[in-house]
């Protein structure tokens, strides 16, 4: 089975969703229970993807290779290293919260909701698993589908703006990243990673390629000033859909970068790297003051995941102005070390958050914060998950939170004074935006007559945010097997970011 | 030294408030009462023999892993301990604290629905304490000074329904987020120095890290950033001006909280970690002019307030600002010993006075306002007598212990030839006057004189500390607290009293702290002290002839006279100095500064990025601007294709004559 | 002596004229139909005047071809004139931009 | 399979052709004869025949190499097998979605049936084409009988006005088309593609310029390209349904054939002008095309729009002016066609006579009216739009590496840039699709088993060729060598 | 009296000349007439002088095809079809665009590049200032022709043949009307008819008289 496992974990929820599909509305019971299963199972699958995982290693396992479009020489080629493992058992695991949370949400097209998410689970799972970069970009850009369609249909009052935006923005960054790819490809003659990993490029190539990637990785990630579809998406979509977005859509945007822009265009990422640094820690900045004001929830926590992600580009990009401010290494991989735990971090608490607001916007219809207040009155078990998660939020040590922009700000000490502080205002920052909401939201007295007929919890709700609940605290307390994890291939990239691709 | 059992330490609450809090309703509030008072009382008893292992029994320092957390770049980051003196001091304290705290709360709670949470947080506080004070590296430090945060946020909002309550809680969170803000920069400072986060290798690196500029602010030197940047996050947590503001508010808390958090242990958290830090802070003498300036205005300005609060508890928080400026100061003029050693005392006075202020807020069915109050004594023996003890060892009365650590610091203060030590030392010299000042008004107004409580009962009802209905009613005669409320008194009293006594030799001018505090030669004032040191009852004998005493009589003198002999002297006072009262009674406006000017500005900023930035140039004018002059464009175009034949013709001539002569002109 | 060029440059002119009176008219499509007509001409002009010059048929041959083709489409092209104006009461190309855009 | 010179008639490569035009009068008799008794006997005739053509030419017509028959001015060769192949299968498939659409009309006749196939012929003659004289002979006949299909709805005056522009132009364009050939011609003294291919050797020379200027505008006409477009979405919104899907779908074949052939083949000495000349007319059609079809509200409208994009996409294959580009449009092209054929054939099958279903808001709610048609379209939209796993996207991707390889960067980020415009009025109608509700009961949709079959087919292999796009990739570059 | 070579020569030219100007002028004449009636004399007129300049290139064959197919068949239905769609002519006076000035300058544009190149003589190294082959004695165009359509040109002959069906098929698609208010036979019915379907043979009884 581990032959073909990545394949099995693509696949299975794929076929699941269409199954589901097929089933129709009419089954909607069969087909809640075969998504949950089968999203159950793919997480089941994730535990010997973890457990038979080489630690020792920067290469590629559970590598499967097929011709695919031989004449192209792209294959469909998958594989798994440190920084994409990780990010596939994350998919795997917050697609479960989403597939319960809808469970008696949604009654409109339930069987489409459902295959949906499942297909979006497997196409998730590939852009991470894809080693063959157009096999990736088959997957990223095909993921983009059933998103539009989960935002669109069960979205909001103004769910059409959103998620053409959302569509529209992120198809904008992606094709030209194609482009990149293509061009590679007439280079290399191969649409291998790896190959474009190894493919000598003048500076003038790597600087086009690099903003190529940009413009793709920035708006997924998001990154100030593209950005803007976020607020919008996450707002509109259903809390599911906010979810995904949050968990692992934007992951993709880091991941990118990762495996992307710095293996391929180093020298563009050395002469360039203050661009992205600037532009991260303008997200860090200027988000978390906008986030502050925000009168909508979704919207605050929406751009809270901003002001976050900015961590994981800074974590990423951070290590030439390490390299630059000492002439040395140190530091490097920890700072990239910072962003991938951020990203794994990031997904949990943000879907933890988008959860908790999904649970009081079913029982109110309104994400308005001035529509509570005192939920903890009626709602003492969910206050309690709200604010553990908003804290969480706010990089609380002991939350999985903590782990990332701590290392990132240790790592960006090293870089300069700047760099560190002005990202560590995010601790100020991130408990304003995070704990006023929680002020308003959970504590007083209870706001109105709808908060005072709120009831609490059910067992459905419990189950999936004490489950976030336990991940977000279990990262926190002991990240040692997920840094473990990524470490050969951090230590690679890291090589590989400062090694220089000019052919001489 | 048994690594289990000092895990077991910081544990046997950690369980105990799992339990509590996860388990409470099963196990109900007797089991939640008991498991984790069990939890802390095993805590204390190990925290106590590990002080007599150390002390006593000569045990060498413990510091070890007890597991690693993670693994990054080769770092190894790890949860360990690191238990000197120092520590276990420290730890012995915060349990002893923590069990009177809990055993208090049994009558103080008793009819509060959020009983069992209650103790659920208090043991999950004391565990973050340890936690706190037990690491031996940066990481743990940081996440023990982010935990009691959280917990002391969760604690001020315990009563969640009041607005006050969940104002207070959000901005003493903030407030120790700014401080944080800077501690963590000087951890990562210390790190990019080291590229390690345990202390000793700081510690090793010191000198080297003094060697260090770094090129910010046209170059400053590494060390100085460093200890200054912890030391924000130690004016965050110890609220130290200008990040205290958040310490009075925080007595929206249950009163067992301000004794045990806001009083005893927590906010002398960083007076801990800049004690702990003496290897950093002892090479920047820059630091430690900061930190002795800020203390010393901290300990003059403060109790300045505490002579114009009405609120009882609020008095005493102004009070612990004041002593906590004290510690600072002693910390700023390298009296390291001298810090932790009245971080001692007043932990046991301190949690005293609060606790007997909830004994009399009790008593008063939960009246706060001392102007409502008087001539309690009567009613309330064992409260006043207990809370004149806390009261005499906080004005520094010679042989209570506050004497033998307060004079220490004050004394220190003057010997100390930093930048700033003239000021500091007239700042807490006079503060001296004051402590005794708002000591004895809140003795005066609340035991003694008249019995105002009697005519308060028409408006009662204002002002309540418990936000939920109380049962009792009936009955206004103010009575004596329960058993489990007066008996923490008296086992707080007794070291109040006799603590300084026994152990100013050892721990002040003795080597009790060895090597875990760290003085050059050419900062340690103690040393100087020390070598004057006959004994503590000389030393208190030769306290009655110091200023300091002599100032705190005066400062007794004036509050008879203006609080119980004449008090309209002090209304007419009030009216005469109209200004200064009004700047004292509006906390010399740092909160209205916060709230009207930051706030305010923060909220701007984030409305004008928001709607400006976002959604007026990014939105309004990139996003929509390009789809909508896309769509302008594709009207403008479409009108090009008018339906008319010959305009179609017209077009496909033109395109073929432009064509042609495009490219015949080329050619 | 004609030569090539004095052709071209006849048909030339034709070819221009018949462009210029497409969008000269626009109130009769059967004079766009006659301009077409033109058009066409103005290519056979070429035709006969390569195929005399080079002395091969081909290009006469063609030109057969293009009469026979054009007569075909005049035809055609009569035939939609007459189904539009039974469905329209008029063949002015003023009246005929119900479609645009 | 056979090789000609191994069967005995060396026409047998022909029979494509052959059998057309004897189908053509068959059915043109049977109609005479028997179709005024028997309504849709023609048609039936005429899918047979279709089926049949295609079967013979999968017999006959696939040869490996080159063929030339009838003094030169017929050529069969790998490429003509499968556009033929193609064109027989596009054209079954168009009649197949018409016949409802023309029964409820009033239009099915055998008339119409003969016209398509002598379109069809058309096509046939285009894609064998060697000489001038048959390219133009092609163009023609397609063209002639496409003019008579636009204005075959009797009833309709706007059909009749799409027929007289397209008409009119189309005239202007062949007129333009003769010009250009005769300049050519006397240059080289020949017909003969090859011929011309083989004298002409002198690129920038004025007189080389005057006739490729000339017949790059007819091409460029035929296509759509703009400036030379504005018939496109007058035709294509005013013809019968049916007909904009014939139009819209099978004539493309013989266009890329046309360009193919004249251009690429005809004068490759002279590529680096031609090249030059359709690159401006690539950029003004991908800009034109994708904005404009943003404002329209009419769909087919809006498809004839985002036809003029495509086009540009295909032109771009021939600006790169080399064998990797010409492969890339000619998959384009029948990517385009096949993704063309679904989505008209989506409005012919949702409409009903009275309801033109044309409008853009006639889509709203559709996934409730009917499901399939719903996901069909969607599958179409996202394709057209470039989103994998669907087959549009490899068309573009084709078409961007072959402009890397000749590094047209400028036109990369152009031809990517518009197609995301473009992404939105695809996106648009499904949106209108599954998000929005229908405002009130509209009429049902077709319902015959067959042609939802054929839907789910069409469907199908937008979303099995982007998932496995090996094969015709392959056999595009095969046959373009 | 047979001209000297150059003497025809020089005739051919005048008259070529000629031909040409009226050629041009009937093509003016063509698109500014104010009344199509007269456009289509014109048109007739300028295919004429074509003609005549066809012969003059010694294209006689083709020149005689363009009066009997132009001038006697395509006119004549443009002529017909004009009067048959009774347009009020009066409505139909000619009117220019508002943009006619850009059509004629863009004429003028085009004439200006084409006689450029044709004046350039940089035609591929084709020298277009040469006058035409000469036939040889007893040459005829028309056979030559003949010789090659059917033989050579079977292919396009063939196709000119489907275009022409084309024409029919669409003419009569398109224009053909069957109203069906009008009376018309049935020719098949007719003929398919049956004595018996006619003739009804009743059987009379006969009646007794009583």
């Amino acid at each position: 089975m581990h032959d073909h496992l990545l394949s099995i974990l693509i696949w299975l929820p794929i076929g699941a969703g269409i199954l589901v599909l097929m089933l129709g509305e009419g089954n909607v019971r069969a087909g809640r229970w075969l998504a949950l299963l089968a999203s159950v199972a793919t997480l089941a699958l994730c535990v010997p993807l973890w457990q038979d995982f080489s630690t020792h290693t920067a290469a590629y396992q559970f590598v499967e290779k097929a011709a695919w479009i031989p004449r192209f020489h792209a294959y469909y080629a998958l594989g798994v290293d440190g920084i994409s493992m990780p990010l596939i058992v994350l998919t795997a695991f917050m697609t479960i919260p989403v597939i319960i949370d809808g469970w008696r949400v949604i009654t409109k097209r339930a069987a489409q909701y459902y295959a949906a998410f499942m297909i979006m689970e497997g196409l998730m799972i590939g852009v991470f698993a894809a080693t063959d970069a157009l096999l990736f970009y088959f997957f990223w850009e095909a993921m983009l589908i059933p998103m539009f369609l989960i935002i669109g249909i069960w979205g909001g009052p103004r769910r059409v703006y959103a998620t053409i935006k959302f569509f529209l923005y992120t198809f904008l960054g992606s094709v030209f990243m194609l482009a990149a790819l293509i061009y590679m490809y007439v280079k290399a003659g191969s649409y291998s990673i790896a190959a474009f990993q190894a493919l000598p490029l003048t500076l003038t190539e790597q600087r086009w390629i690099f903003f190529a990637f940009l413009l793709a990785f920035a708006v997924k990630v998001p990154m100030w000033p593209v950005h803007t579809w976020l607020p919008d998406a996450h707002v509109e979509a259903p809390t599911g859909g906010s979810v995904i977005l949050a968990a692992i859509m934007l992951k993709m945007g880091g991941y990118g970068f990762l495996r992307f822009s710095l293996p391929i265009a180093p020298d563009a990422c050395r002469e360039l790297n203050m661009l992205i640094i600037t532009l991260s820690l303008i997200a860090v900045i200027y988000i978390g003051f906008v986030a502050i004001v925000q009168p909508d929830m979704k919207k605050l926590i929406a751009y809270s995941s901003i002001a976050h992600m900015g961590f994981v580009t800074l974590g990423a990009f951070v290590v030439y102005a390490i390299v630059r401010a000492s002439g040395g290494l140190q530091g490097a991989a920890m700072g990239m070390d910072g962003a991938m735990v951020q990203m794994v971090s990031h997904g949990l608490i943000s879907g933890a958050m988008f959860l908790c607001v999904g649970v009081l916007y079913d029982r109110m219809h309104s994400r308005q914060i001035a529509d509570y207040g005192g939920v903890v009155n009626t709602m003492p078990i969910f206050a309690a998950f709200m604010v553990l998660f908003a804290l969480a939020n706010t990089g609380l040590p002991g939350t999985s939170g903590f782990v990332g922009e701590f290392l990132v700000i240790l790592a960006s000490f090293k870089a300069g004074f700047w760099f560190a502080t002005l990202a560590a205002v995010t601790l100020i920052l991130g408990a304003c935006y995070s704990l006023w909401l929680v002020k308003r939201v959970v504590f007083g007295p209870v706001g109105n007559d709808h908060v005072a007929k709120l009831t609490d919890l059910d067992g459905r709700e419990f189950l999936i945010l004490g489950a976030l609940a336990v991940a977000v605290l279990l990262v926190g307390i002991w990240p040692a097997p997920l840094l473990k994890v990524m470490e050969p291939t951090i230590h690679h990239l890291v090589a590989q970011a400062v090694a220089t691709k000019v052919p001489v | 030294m048994n690594p289990h059992l000092l895990i077991a330490i910081p544990l046997a609450p950690l369980v105990a408030a799992v339990i509590a809090g996860l388990a409470g309703k099963f196990i109900g509030r007797a089991g939640a009462h008991t498991i984790t008072i069990a939890g802390v009382a095993l805590s204390c008893a190990l925290s106590l023999y590990v002080l007599k292992q150390i002390y006593w029994g000569g045990a060498a320092a413990f510091n070890g892993p007890v597991y690693t957390w993670l693994v990054s770049d080769g770092v190894h980051i790890q949860v360990g301990f690191l238990i000197d003196r120092l520590t276990v001091l420290m730890m012995s304290v915060v349990t002893f604290v923590s069990l009177c705290v809990h055993v208090y709360t049994i009558g103080y709670m008793s009819d509060d629905p959020g009983y069992t949470r209650f103790f659920s947080y208090i043991s999950l506080f004391t565990f973050a304490m340890l936690m706190l004070v037990m690491s031996n590296n940066f990481m743990q430090l940081f996440f023990g000074w982010e935990a009691v945060g959280v917990v002391s946020y969760l604690l001020i909002g315990f009563w969640y329904t009041r607005p006050s309550a969940i104002f207070a809680n959000l901005k003493a969170f903030i407030v120790n987020r700014v401080g944080d803000f800077g501690f963590i920069i000087g951890i990562a400072a210390v790190f990019s120095y080291t590229h390690s986060l345990s202390y000793e290798a700081a510690f090793a690196a010191a000198p080297h890290i003094a060697a260090q500029t770094l090129p910010v602010f046209g170059g400053v030197n590494a060390m100085s950033l460093i200890c200054i940047a912890l030391f924000i996050g130690a004016m965050g947590k110890s609220a130290q001006v200008p990040l205290h503001v958040w310490l009075p508010d925080s007595m929206e808390g249950p009163t067992p909280i301000s004794a045990l958090i806001h009083a005893a242990t927590m906010v002398t958290a960083g007076i801990f970690m800049v004690a702990r830090m003496s290897p950093l802070f002892e090479y920047s003498d820059t630091a430690l002019s900061f930190v002795l300036v800020i203390g010393a205005t901290t300990a003059f300005f403060m109790g300045v307030l505490g002579v114009v609060m009405n609120d009882i508890k609020r008095v005493i928080a102004y009070s612990t600002l004041s002593q906590l400026g004290y510690m600072t100061a002693a910390l700023g003029a390298s009296a390291y010993s001298a810090a932790i050693f009245h971080l001692m005392t007043h932990a046991f006075f301190k949690a005293l006075l609060f606790l007997a202020a909830g004994s009399v807020i009790i008593g008063m069915h939960h009246e706060q306002d001392m102007r409502k109050m008087g001539g309690l004594g009567k009613y309330m023996p064992i409260t006043a007598i207990t809370c004149w003890i806390g009261g005499l060892a906080l004005v520094a009365t010679p042989f209570f212990s506050g004497f033998y650590s307060k004079d220490a610091i004050i004394e220190a203060v003057g010997a100390s030839h930093l930048w700033g030590a003239t000021y500091a030392y007239w700042c807490v010299l006079l503060g001296a006057f004051i402590t005794s000042l708002y000591t004895f008004r809140l003795l005066f107004m609340t035991f003694h004189g008249e019995e105002r409580f009697r005519h308060a009962q028409a408006d009662h009802g204002h002002g309540h500390d418990h936000g939920h209905a109380h049962g009792d009613h009936g009955a206004h005669e103010p009575h004596e607290s329960p058993l489990v409320v007066t008996l923490p008194l008296i086992a707080l009293a007794i070291p109040s009293v006799l603590i300084g006594y026994f152990t100013v030799g050892h721990i002040l001018y003795g080597s009790y702290f060895g090597n875990a505090i760290q003085v050059l030669p050419a900062h340690d004032v103690l040393a100087h002290m020390a070598a004057e040191y006959h004994g503590p009852a000389l030393l208190a004998l030769h306290g009655f002839l110091g200023a300091p005493f002599w100032l705190a009589l005066a400062g007794l003198g004036t509050a008879w006279l203006f609080f119980l002999k004449r008090p309209q002297l002090a209304d007419a006072a009030a009216k005469r100095f109209g200004w200064l009262h009004r700047l004292l009674i509006e906390k010399y406006y740092f909160d209205w500064f916060n709230e009207n000017v930051l706030a305010r500005l923060t909220r701007g900023v984030g409305l004008g990025l928001w709607k400006a930035g976002d959604q007026g140039l990014i939105d309004g004018a990139m996003v929509n601007g390009t789809a909508s002059s896309v769509g302008w464009f594709g009207g403008v175009v479409r009108r090009v294709q008018s339906g008319y034949l010959y305009s179609y013709a017209f077009w496909i001539v033109i395109g073929l004559a432009a064509l042609l002569g495009w490219f015949l002109v080329r050619a | 002596m004609i030569t090539v060029a004095d052709m071209l440059t006849l048909s030339g002119v034709l070819f221009a004229l018949a462009v210029a009176g497409i969008f000269l008219n626009r109130k009769n499509i059967i004079l766009l139909l006659m301009c077409v007509e033109l058009l066409l001409l103005s290519a056979n002009f070429n035709f006969i005047a390569f195929s005399r010059m080079l002395g091969d048929l081909t290009g006469q041959v063609f030109v057969f071809f293009v009469l026979t083709v054009a007569a075909a489409e005049s035809a055609i092209g009569l035939a939609i004139l007459v189904v539009l104006f039974r469905e329209r009461r008029s063949i002015n190309v003023e009246d005929l931009n119900t479609l645009k855009g | 399979m056979l090789d000609p010179s191994n069967t005995l008639n060396p026409f047998a490569v022909a029979v494509p052709e052959i059998f057309l035009a004897a189908a053509i009068c068959v059915v043109l008799l049977f109609e005479a004869f028997f179709g005024a008794k028997r309504r849709g006997a023609t048609a039936t005739l005429t899918l047979f025949v279709l089926v049949i053509g295609a079967a013979l030419t999968v017999v006959y017509a696939n040869v490996t190499q080159r063929v030339v028959l009838f003094d030169g001015m017929y050529v069969a060769d790998p490429l003509a097998y499968v556009l033929k192949l193609a064109g027989f299968l596009i054209v079954a498939w168009v009649l197949l979605y018409s016949r409802s659409y023309l029964e409820n009309r009033d239009m099915l006749k055998g008339e119409y049936y003969v016209l398509a196939l002598t379109a069809l012929l058309g096509i046939f003659v285009l894609v064998s084409a060697d000489s001038l004289l048959t390219i133009y002979l092609g163009v023609e006949l397609l063209a002639l009988s496409v003019y008579a299909m636009v204005a075959f709805d009797r009833e309709s005056g706007i059909a009749a006005e799409s027929a007289m522009k397209y008409f009119v132009l189309g005239a202007i364009a062949s007129g333009m088309l003769l010009y250009g050939m005769s300049i050519i011609y006397g240059l080289t003294g020949t017909l003969s593609l090859d011929g011309i291919a083989a004298a002409l050797h002198s690129p920038s020379d004025l007189g080389v310029i005057l006739g490729l200027a000339f017949i790059v505008v007819a091409v460029a006409f035929k296509f759509g390209a703009v400036p030379f477009h504005m018939w496109l979405p007058d035709v294509y919104e005013g013809a019968p349904t049916s007909v904009t899907l014939f139009v819209g779908t099978a004539p493309k074949i013989a266009y890329f054939a046309l360009a193919l052939r004249l251009l690429a083949y005809g004068v490759p000495g002279a590529a680096i002008d031609w090249t030059r000349m359709l690159m401006p007319l690539a950029v003004l059609t991908l800009v034109v095309g994708n904005v404009v079809a943003i404002v329209q509200s009419n769909i087919k409208r809006m498809l004839a729009y985002s036809t003029i994009s495509h086009v540009g996409f295909i032109v771009l294959g021939f600006v790169a002016g080399t064998q990797s580009g010409y492969t890339a449009a000619l998959y384009y092209m029948l990517i385009y066609v096949l993704m063309a054929l679904g989505a008209f054939g989506v409005i012919v099958l949702a409409s009903r006579k009275g309801f033109e279903a044309d409008k853009l808001d006639d889509y709203k709610g559709m996934y409730r009216r009917d499901p399939l048609l719903a996901l069909a379209m969607a599958m179409l939209m996202f394709s057209m739009a470039g989103v994998p796993p669907f087959v549009g996207f490899w068309a573009k991707l084709r078409i961007i590496q072959a402009l890397w390889e000749t590094n047209h960067l400028g036109l990369v980020i152009l031809s990517l840039a518009v197609s995301v415009v473009g992404a939105f009025y695809y996106l648009r109608v499904v949106k209108l699709m599954y998000f929005d509700e229908a405002p009130e009961t509209l009429p049902a949709t077709v319902r015959s088993t067959g042609v939802r079959f054929a839907l789910g087919i069409n469907a199908a292999a937008v979303l099995v060729l982007g998932i496995l796009p090996a094969p015709l990739l392959d056999l595009c570059s095969r046959i373009i060598g | 009296m047979p001209l000297t070579g150059e003497a025809t020569a020089v005739l051919v030219e005048i008259l070529f000349y000629l031909f040409a100007t009226l050629l041009v002028a009937g093509a003016l004449g063509v698109i500014t007439a104010r009344n199509p009636v007269y456009s289509a004399l014109f048109l007739v007129f300028a295919f004429i002088n074509s003609a005549g300049i066809w012969l003059l290139a010694e294209a006689e064959f083709l020149a005689i095809v363009l009066v009997l197919v132009y001038v006697g068949a395509v006119m004549v239905l443009f002529l017909f079809v004009v009067m048959m769609l009774d347009i009020n002519l009066a409505e139909l006076r000619r009117g220019f665009t508002r943009f006619a000035w850009l059509g004629w300058l863009t004429a003028l544009a085009l004439i200006a590049e084409i006689t450029t190149v044709v004046w350039t003589r940089g035609m591929a190294g084709v020298d277009l200032s040469k006058g035409f082959v000469p036939e040889p004695a007893g040459f005829s165009n028309t056979r030559a022709l003949g010789q090659v359509i059917y033989t050579r040109y079977a292919y396009p002959f063939e196709l000119a043949a489907v275009l022409l069906v084309v024409a029919i098929v669409a003419a009569i698609a398109l224009t053909l009307r069957r109203r069906p208010g009008l009376k018309s036979q049935d020719i098949s019915l007719q003929v398919a008819v049956r004595a018996e379907d006619r003739v009804r043979l009743v059987k009379v009884a006969t009646e007794k008289r009583s």
